[in-house]
């Protein structure tokens, strides 16, 4: 089958519109000001520490995750003619 | 005392669930015999406690089912209810005999069948919640399916799936009515419930006018296609002829659409957005299929064809009786229900035993029946003249209080009724003179009478035709009282 | 201050950018590619989102989903490999083992 | 001994032969003779009844017998025996009773003996329960079943085709007759409601008494219909006599009669010429307030009624078939019965007295005449009147009979003598009644058709009685006279004939002008034909000494006639009686009514034409049904295409339908 490319063209400029529509049409409830601390502009600690306390477990899991992908992949990648 | 209404739905139930087990043809018979005898026993203790000169719901029970949405499963049995059941209760039993003899491939399931469908015809005249009379109304196709699936004739495979999906189609746009009078109503008053008569109450508080005709039309839809009347028949005479004998009666049992017309539609009717249009349109379309069924049944060359468009013809009746909306022309409709089920079961069962022995239906092919076979010849000469309308007979009666009591307010369509009186008694005779008299037809070869178990049965019921006949009252007493409820709203409303 | 909006904007580009690709190729690798893109088109939302709403769940989120997206990347290329191999293809639609 | 009284044992005048048809139906072929004994003897009690019921009425008119008890509905069955059911109801079981005895010898032999006593016995009691009803829905259902015994007899021997045949035309053209009486039911019932508003307990709705109750508010009702204004009694009256012209056998109505021959002659005798075919003049007689209180009706009753006398005549002379002559003039002398009543509209209630005079002596000449016909039949095997002759010699009692009841038939007598045979008094009657109308309205119409047909009743009835009797056999056949348990009913018959008409005609004329002013009903014909707008003679008037022998010339005319062509033979018909003649071919072919009737109107344009194009419509509306399944799996195998298994097309589609269904949903919430 032949991929038509200006209909691809135009779903993704009407998918860009209702989401840019969509976007702008929204009222966000963000905070006025940007939160700025001159002494730290980093917010590393702060997210090492949410990781290791409140998302620990999503971590942990997400480990697993990555190790299974890694002897996954390079299960696939190596092939079996390597043997 | 007994929860009748709940029994009369389990009793064959649970046979037909024993029947399904069973190994052989007369192992099967005899213990759905035993089942369909054992609710007739129930029913006639019902009708025997029955007082008939009340109309409201008797063998009340209610149990709640699910709360959040209002759904209980609450039964019971009134006068347009009892004698559909009787009719059932009192038909199968025979019907199990006269088939009793027939061999046919897994007795076990054809018997199951049969006691299943009671059960669920049953349930849907006792049901008075809209969730169990939708469940009990679509578990009648299954069995209906399957008879014709199975059992039946040359095209019962494309029978049996147009009568399903038409009838299905037209269920679940009734059941979008249903949901539409479901909503509105906990719209209107804050608390969900399916129960049939409060919903029916309530329809005259729903919104517009437009909403409650669309509701009206959605749900008597389905019921018209069961039922079933011009032009929403062209399922009828397919699955009617495919169908084996026994299915056949089965379908012509199947009076839930006439039933649901009584139930639900006739107390919505004066409710309706424009009842006088309704009511032209009900009494035309029941006027027009007594005149069409009788004379597209003039054409036709195959006998159970010919009776299948007769049925038709006489479904009209009980719409334009219902249409009529005098006491005794909806009394002389519900009438005809009954007493069209007692006929019909003759006359199918004749048409079958003919093509058992003769191995044809066509009616030109027959001839000189009435010398070999003298005993069926009688039975099926009363089948006949009750179908045609012979005083005497139970057709007369219900058809003299329809035609009768519908022309103070339908005359136009009753005398175009009337015209077909005159066609039905041309095909009937013509059928008889045909397949029955003359000379013998040497081709069919030997063929013999009926056996006496079919003598019995289809006699009991001739019986029965010519009692009800002479003495209609039994019944007729508890519908007058119950479409005197129902014509008694519409009076108040003045319509 | 940049508003958030510019943010969004940008990512919808990112993530529409991406889908054209998806759309319009049929290789393997590119078409991971675009989705890579995609992806990071989310993330940016989340960063964008958690800065702008003062909390830090969102940047969480989006390490997670990065790290997420290298080892979906790391076994899509794995199998695109393997189909290399198996059949010298990497046109997605001339592979019509799982096809009816 | 106790003593009851006749009213508690009216109910078992129909019931014996009910029951009768229930022992003999099923326990008859064991029986000697096929049964017959039961319905004899069930027949013979009915009669007795039927008997001291009539004698008591005629000793007090008012002991009319009235019981009524709650059927269905608001409907109900009930016995009403005033005079008119009375004389009805002797005359139904004693016909009735007489062809039994002649039938146990003419149908001995017959495999089917037992079926047909007891369809016989049916006949009768449903006939006697037509006579005896209090009701018109009662009245209905005996009128049906007596047609239902008609088929049945006439289809007796049901394997010639030709019998079948004619039991189902009878069975039809009696039903268009039967829906139209139906009709009139039902405009009656549904203007009684309406009239009556809600029914009180215990009225029974379609009683003759309250329906006669209900006349001049029925007559006040008016419909319009095609512009003219109508009143819904006069609608109800002609739908009433449409029912009697079926079973009648009136003009249009009357082509079953001839066919129903193919019955066993004893049935002709029976049905088709004693009882149930003067049950169409009997429920006019029933009725007769109702007629005669709606302007217009019995205008009809007396031209249709007039004109199928002559109509019938003229086809009666043409035909070669025995019964088949008998049957033309039946339907002829159904007309003069018709014509009687239609001319109450002058002469008020005496017409039903006259009317159903003729009524009570045609059924015993006429049974007569098929009785005698059927020993003919009997003894020689064939029914075509060319092929007998010179029958006279070898049946004597038979040709006796059969000539007293020809004259009875064509009514000899001496006016102001007592030589005088039944039909002369009750047909003579008639025909005066026709002149007193014609002088009085001056529409001499009927009284020339009531004439002419005389004439030919004359010509036909002799032509038979000679063709038959007389001259040379023109076949080789081996007569002999039949036994005697035929030959006596035929004598009794005959003495009845000769002699009731001169023995009852005072008696019978005033007894019957008691029917409709008793405690049943008591109505005021005088009154109520004042709302039918019908002015009524002041008095009997005083004929012209011509009018009372012009019948009396007219008869004996035709006789010569008669005589002179088949008996002397001194006038050739030659070419006017052959088909080449069209006027005789048209009274052959009998108006070429089956060619319109049967084939035009019934196979041609319902059949063929009605019926055909609702059978395309039924394949039509199958076929979109069908259409619509076709058009669903052509679909689905076409949209089947769009699982390309291409994941870039799945991708674009799924982009472009969730951003069109979020600019759709955007879209309603700004709407709503």
């Amino acid at each position: 089958m032949r991929i038509n490319r200006p209909l691809a063209f135009l779903v993704a400029l009407l998918f860009t519109a209702v989401v840019v529509v969509g976007a702008f049409g929204t009222s966000w409830n963000t905070v006025s000001e940007l939160p700025q601390n001159p002494a730290d502009q980093s917010n590393i600690e702060g997210i090492g520490m949410l990781i290791f306390t409140h998302y620990v477990a999503p971590f942990e899991i997400l480990s697993i995750v990555l190790l299974a992908s890694l002897v996954g992949a390079i299960y696939m990648a190596k092939g079996e003619g390597n043997k | 005392m007994l929860p009748v209404a709940s029994l009369l739905i389990l009793v064959p139930l649970i046979f037909a669930a024993v029947t399904f087990f069973t190994k052989t043809k007369d192992q099967a018979a005899g213990l759905a015999f035993l089942g369909s005898l054992a609710t007739l026993g129930l029913t006639l203790d019902a009708y025997l406690n029955f007082d008939s000169s009340t109309a409201a719901m008797q063998f009340f029970e209610s149990i709640e089912w699910i709360p959040s949405l209002g759904a209980n499963y609450s039964v019971g049995i009134d006068g347009i209810s009892m004698p559909l059941i009787l009719l059932n209760a009192i038909v199968i039993p025979f019907l199990i005999l006269y088939s009793w003899k027939e061999e046919r491939e897994a007795p076990n399931r054809f018997y199951g069948l049969i006691l299943t469908m009671q059960a669920a015809v049953i349930g849907v005249f006792v049901a008075l919640d809209f969730m169990v009379f939708y469940i009990f109304w679509e578990l009648t196709l299954i069995p209906l399916f399957f008879m014709v699936n199975i059992w039946g004739g040359e095209k019962r495979v494309h029978a049996s799936y147009k009568f399903f999906i038409y009838t299905h189609v037209a269920s679940l746009i009734m059941l979008l009515g249903i949901f539409g009078l479901f909503y509105a109503s906990w719209q209107q008053t804050g608390v969900p419930t399916f129960d049939i008569r409060e919903l029916v109450a309530q329809f005259q508080f729903l919104g517009s006018g437009l909403l409650r005709n669309a509701i009206f039309l959605s749900i008597i839809f389905g019921f018209l296609a069961k039922l079933p009347t011009f032009p929403f028949h062209s399922w009828l005479p397919d699955a009617y002829t495919e169908a084996p004998t026994a299915g056949s009666v089965l379908f012509i049992l199947l009076k839930i659409g006439g039933y649901g017309l009584f139930r639900i539609s006739l107390p919505m009717l004066p409710n309706t957005g424009n009842p006088k249009l309704m009511i032209m349109l009900l009494g035309f379309l029941g006027a027009f299929s007594i005149l069409y069924g009788s004379l597209v049944a003039l054409r036709q060359k195959d006998l159970k064809r010919m009776i299948a468009y007769s049925s038709l013809s006489h479904m009209g009746y009980v719409l334009l009786g219902s249409a009529g909306l005098v006491t005794l022309s909806v009394s002389g409709a519900m009438f005809q229900q009954f007493s069209h089920g007692l006929i019909m079961s003759i006359l199918f069962m004749s048409a079958g035993v003919i093509q058992s022995s003769t191995g044809t239906r066509i009616i030109n092919n027959l001839g000189g029946l009435a010398k070999k076979m003298p005993r069926l010849t009688v039975i099926m000469m009363i089948g006949f003249m009750a179908s045609l309308g012979l005083p005497g007979l139970t057709g007369f009666i219900a058809e003299f209080l329809v035609l009768a009591f519908s022309y103070v307010n339908l005359p136009g369509f009753v005398l175009l009724a009337l015209l077909a009186i005159v066609i039905t008694a041309g095909y009937y005779l013509w059928a008889m003179q045909r397949a029955m008299f003359g000379v013998y037809n040497e081709k069919l070869g030997d063929v013999r009478d009926i056996n006496s178990l079919q003598v019995f049965s289809m006699g009991v019921i001739a019986l029965l035709v010519l009692y009800f006949g002479l003495n209609p009252n039994p019944v007729l007493n508890m519908m007058i009282t119950s479409s005197e409820a129902i014509v008694s709203l519409a009076a108040a409303l003045g319509v | 201050m940049i508003p958030l909006i510019f943010y969004l904007g940008l990512a919808a580009l990112l993530f529409s950018i991406g889908l054209y690709g998806v759309m319009t190729h049929k290789n393997g690798i590119r078409m991971i590619m675009c989705i890579e893109l995609m992806l990071n088109s989310a993330n940016l939302n989340l960063v964008a989102f958690s800065s702008y709403t003062d909390t830090l769940n969102g940047q969480v989120f989006a390490i997670f989903s990065i790290a997420l997206a290298a080892a979906e990347a790391a076994v899509g290329f794995a199998i695109l490999m393997a189909i290399y191999r198996m059949h010298d293809k990497i046109n997605l639609d001339e592979l019509k083992i799982l096809r009816w | 001994m106790v003593k009851t009284a006749p009213e508690e044992l009216a109910f078992i005048i129909p019931l014996l032969p009910a029951l009768a048809f229930v022992i003999t139906f099923f326990f008859g072929r064991k029986m000697p003779s096929g049964g017959a004994i039961v319905p004899i003897l069930a027949i013979t009690v009915s009669f007795v009844i039927s008997l001291m019921i009539t004698l008591r009425l005629l000793a007090n008119p008012n002991e009319v017998i009235s019981q009524s008890y709650p059927w269905f509905a608001v409907l109900n069955i009930g016995i009403l025996i005033d005079p008119l059911a009375a004389v009805m109801l002797s005359m139904v079981s004693f016909v009735s009773l007489m062809i039994h005895i002649y039938a146990v010898s003419y149908i001995s032999g017959d495999p089917g003996e037992s079926r047909y006593f007891a369809e016989t016995a049916l006949f009768t009691a449903a006939m006697l329960s037509l006579a005896l009803s209090d009701n018109i829905l009662q009245f209905f259902v005996s009128w049906e079943l007596v047609g239902l015994c008609s088929y049945l007899l006439i289809g007796f021997w049901f394997e010639r085709p030709s019998a079948a045949a004619a039991a189902k035309k009878a069975f039809l053209t009696t039903r268009v007759g039967d829906v139209m009486f139906l009709t009139g039911i039902i405009v009656l019932t549904s203007d009684l409601l309406k009239l009556a508003g809600r029914l009180s307990d215990g009225t029974y709705l379609l009683r003759f008494d309250e329906i006669f109750s209900y006349i001049p508010q029925l007559s006040a009702l008016q419909a319009n219909i095609f512009g003219f204004e109508i009143s819904h009694l006069t609608i109800i009256t002609l739908l009433f006599f449409g029912g009697a012209v079926g079973k009648s056998g009136q003009f249009p109505l009357h082509v079953w009669l001839p066919d129903a021959m193919e019955g066993p002659t004893t049935v002709s005798a029976l049905i088709h010429a004693a009882t149930m075919v003067t049950a169409g003049v009997y429920l006019v007689a029933r009725t007769f307030p109702m007629f005669i209180a709606a302007p217009d009706s019995l205008m009809v009753v007396a031209y249709l009624g007039g004109f199928t006398a002559l109509f019938a005549g003229t086809m009666g002379i043409v035909m070669n078939d025995l019964k088949r002559v008998l049957a033309y003039s039946t339907i002829s002398q159904l007309g003069y019965m018709m014509l009687g009543l239609g001319l109450g509209s002058a002469i008020g209630i005496e017409a039903v007295s006259i009317s159903l005079f003729h009524l009570i002596n045609h059924a015993f000449f006429k049974a007569l005449l098929f009785l005698c016909a059927g020993s003919v039949i009997h003894a020689v095997g064939t029914q075509d009147m060319r092929e007998l002759g010179g029958l006279g010699k070898v049946m004597p009692v038979t040709a006796a009979t059969m000539t007293i009841a020809a004259l009875a038939l064509a009514g000899f007598g001496i006016p102001g003598t007592s030589i005088e045979t039944s039909g002369f008094f009750s047909k003579d009657a008639i025909i005066e009644a026709a002149y007193l109308f014609g002088e009085h309205s001056n529409n001499w119409v009927p009284y020339l058709f009531s004439i002419a047909a005389a004439l030919l009743t004359s010509i036909y009835i002799f032509r038979l009685i000679f063709m038959t009797f007389t001259g040379k056999p023109r076949s080789n056949y081996q007569g002999h006279e039949s036994p005697a348990i035929m030959t006596i009913p035929l004598s009794i018959l005959a003495l009845f004939a000769l002699v009731f008409g001169g023995l009852t005609k005072t008696g019978f004329t005033a007894f019957l002008e008691e029917t409709f002013a008793n405690r049943f009903v008591n109505l005021d014909i005088g009154s109520l034909a004042v709302i039918g707008q019908n002015e009524l003679l002041e008095a009997a008037g005083h004929e012209p000494v011509f009018v009372l022998w012009l019948p009396m010339i007219v008869a004996v005319a035709g006789f010569a006639i008669a005589f002179m062509i088949y008996y002397l033979r001194i006038i050739k018909l030659g070419p006017l009686a052959s088909m080449k003649n069209p006027i005789y071919r048209l009274l052959y072919k009998r108006y070429y009514q089956h060619e319109i009737y049967t084939e035009f109107f019934s196979l041609g344009i319902v059949y063929g034409v009605i019926a055909f194009l609702l059978q395309i419509l039924d394949v039509i509306i199958d076929s979109v049904v069908e259409g619509i399944g076709i058009l669903t799996v052509g679909v689905s195998e076409e949209l089947r295409r769009v699982q390309t298994g291409v994941i870039q097309t799945y991708a674009t589609g799924v982009i472009a339908g969730v951003s069109l269904l979020i600019i759709l949903v955007k879209l309603i919430m700004e709407v709503l």
